[in-house]
């Protein structure tokens, strides 16, 4: 069972569809999938739905597929720094259903691993919770949350081996393995595919079972807000 | 209403937030003068959660040290330490909701009287998203807001009600603001310190919520 | 009822199992006659998950090195490979419970026609737990079943309506047992293959649930 | 904040009541806390309720909380390999929750996590379910699990810094860290704790927070069924 391609679109190539639910792994702009979604947006699938806790900034990580309007519907927690997200939504033309970061990233979880619903107190009282199943365990009210399981998983991780076993590297982890537990079909980038073997099997943060195709890249990783400190004020 | 008393300046908030925290706690700072508090924990032990998936959060980097797989949950490019691990969101957001963070210090638009918090959007003007914060204000033990004690309009941010979309309802346990330091009580809140120059008489001029 | 037919011996139960398996599938094996599955996978990818939290098991240790760090769900100390990799039991279960696994080869000490599997108990008498199999049954893709056609009384264990307490109920998807091959399907077990010297009329003969 | 305790006494004191919920790390003699559970049989609590897949052997492991009938109620999937624990089971004298081996690692993450309750098919339609909520989702019927939250976890790692941040070693990492997570109090015995920034951060299985107080001992680590092959089998 092969599971490294050589592009992007390869290893795409079979599973796109128009209408159809990605998880997408990412925080910001860290640890976001560029080559698969930059693959995405060749592809010129419409109509999809995006879980991803962000939605990259205009012109780079999922902000390319809101220019080219690919997008109907985004599950997401945050929609500042994405001008042209926020105004899609204000306007109406982007369906977005907030999500509280942690439920988000358990929802993920859950989909992925065979659990269909789970109660949190997050957002009881709140919008958030509007329509949603209430119910008390020990004198606390909670919320039903539903688990999401996607179509495809899109995630960025540091180094694979070729049987799919992933780490990844300081916060770029973030939404990546619950996204990559909740997808039917996985699809993996990595900047460094490296013998089976070669990694510790103590060390990996996402057995190769969640993933079912991969591919190797040279990363642009980009920024988003530059901070640092003088030397002299250490 | 009398908008030229000021009180504490933002170091002198973060500062006064700084002695909230206790030694050997997990404590998650937010976004704008919380971030702020990190430079006023002196001696104590402290580690700080970045809620993508850090504990044992660093200063900002020197420059040209950025790592863009390294940043906060404000995005920001910062540094690891020592204590330092890291674990994916759901592991960050199980410690969250699980109790296991003992104190959040967050900004916020609006608190209520009852504790409720609103922080994340004005609807039709300014819709960024909840983010982290419904998450940490359902989960953590401890939920310390600091912010301007009224809106740049002059009007209180402490409200009998709050106006805006909730963040969480009755979790929010102490306010630092420019004018001193209240807490949420039985029927409304307590003033528990005033600023250096403030009275409780500029309090209670400056604050809607019922001060018991 | 025939006690003297035998057909395929344990190895030659466990051979067929692993005919079973596709190239590339994530595999459980429960204790006994379906730990020897592995022993016949041959050039297929295959890669076997332990439910006590490993992924890519290899075969027993050399005698001398043992390691008290890495043993099997059936407790037995083992080894691993290249492709290894470690978890805890609540990613373990995720898995299982989350559709990864493809397929798990279970023993069992009664399968219904519809396909209910009682395997963990036998009340008064026998009481070690279900221990995973629970979960395997309810979540991987496919549950085959290896077990002997019958029991030491000669009475068959493919029943109209299991007598145990359930592992699960409508999980079997495939029974292969010392005299053929069985699926559950439609209206009761479908005949897919006899052993080597079975007959149809002997499989008949030795099974109480309908065979369709 | 100090972590670190010269025993395992020293570590307990303080935590142990009669009638508490504990729940232990380790898969059958695997990772399991010996020196915590040597500890409080010295202590000799009394009517405890026990979380843990297993209860080791008869004279080690939880295997010996049991023979001083410290135990009232164990929660547990599998009480084979231990006739002590199947005799008072079946006499009575013991109350038994049996409780899916994976069912118990999640109940005890989701204890651990915030969540009091969450749906699994696992059990539907056998006695584990009677009693239990049912509930339909997507036309599949599933039931619904409590999360556990124990008043004292014990836990054994490889290796600990002085934070508490813990490092498991292969099969031995199993249920420690879903314990480790749902312990109100955790405590962790380990067989080495090195100074802080000696582990890599990227490698910690359970970050200290989950980890209030920390022993380090020379483990027995007896096996349990010592199965070889011989070389020339190789």
């Amino acid at each position: 069972m092969k599971k490294v391609y050589g592009t992007a679109e390869q290893a795409l190539d079979g599973l796109l569809r128009d209408g159809m639910l990605i998880a997408a792994g990412g925080f910001g702009l860290s640890g976001i999938p560029e080559f698969l979604i930059a693959a995405i947006r060749d592809a010129g699938t419409k109509d999809l739905t995006v879980a991803s806790n962000n939605a990259g900034v205009d012109d780079f990580g999922l902000g390319v597929l809101l220019q080219t309007r690919q997008v109907k519907k985004m599950i997401s927690s945050y929609v500042g720094e994405n001008a042209e997200f926020m105004r899609q939504y204000l306007s109406g033309e982007l369906e977005l259903e907030f999500t509280p970061q942690g439920t988000l990233a358990e929802r993920m979880r859950a989909g992925g691993s065979g659990i269909p619903g789970f109660y949190t107190k997050t957002g009881v009282g709140t919008q958030i919770a509007e329509g949603k199943e209430h119910k008390d365990f020990d004198g606390e009210t909670y919320i039903l949350e539903r688990g999401i399981v996607a179509d495809l998983a899109i995630v960025k991780a540091w180094k694979a081996d070729d049987t799919g076993n992933l780490i990844f590297r300081k916060t770029a982890r973030n939404f990546n393995p619950p996204a990559a537990m909740c997808g039917k079909i996985c699809v993996a980038e990595v900047e460094e595919i490296v013998p089976r073997g070669s990694l510790d099997p103590d060390g990996i943060h996402l057995p190769g079972i969640y993933v079912h195709r991969l591919i190797q890249g040279d990363h642009e990783k980009r920024i988003e807000q530059r901070t640092t400190r003088k030397r002299e004020e250490a | 209403m009398a908008n030229d008393i000021k009180g504490w300046d933002r170091n002198q908030m973060a500062a006064r937030a700084a002695e909230e925290l206790e030694d050997g706690w997990y404590v998650n700072l937010g976004i704008g003068i919380p971030t702020l508090v990190a430079n006023y924990v002196g001696d104590k032990d402290i580690t700080l959660q970045s809620e993508n998936g850090m504990l044992g959060m660093g200063p900002f980097p020197f420059e040209g040290e950025e790592d863009p797989d390294l940043i906060n949950a404000g995005k920001q490019t910062i540094t690891e330490l020592s204590r330092t691990s890291y674990f994916d969101s759901a592991t960050s957001f199980g410690m969250i909701r699980g109790g296991k963070i003992a104190a959040a210090i967050l900004g916020a638009m609006e608190v209520a009287e009852n504790g409720d918090l609103a922080n994340w959007m004005i609807p039709g003007k300014l819709v960024k998203g909840m983010g982290g914060a419904m998450d940490l204000v359902a989960g953590v033990r401890r939920v310390i807001v600091v912010m301007d004690h009224t809106n740049k309009a002059g009007e209180s941010k402490l409200l009998k009600t709050c106006t805006l979309p909730l963040t969480g309802t009755g979790v929010v346990d102490r306010i630092i603001t420019n004018l001193g330091v209240l807490d949420v009580a039985e029927g409304g809140l307590q003033l528990i310190e005033t600023a250096d120059g403030i009275t409780e008489a500029d309090i209670r001029a400056a604050t809607e919520a019922t001060i018991v």
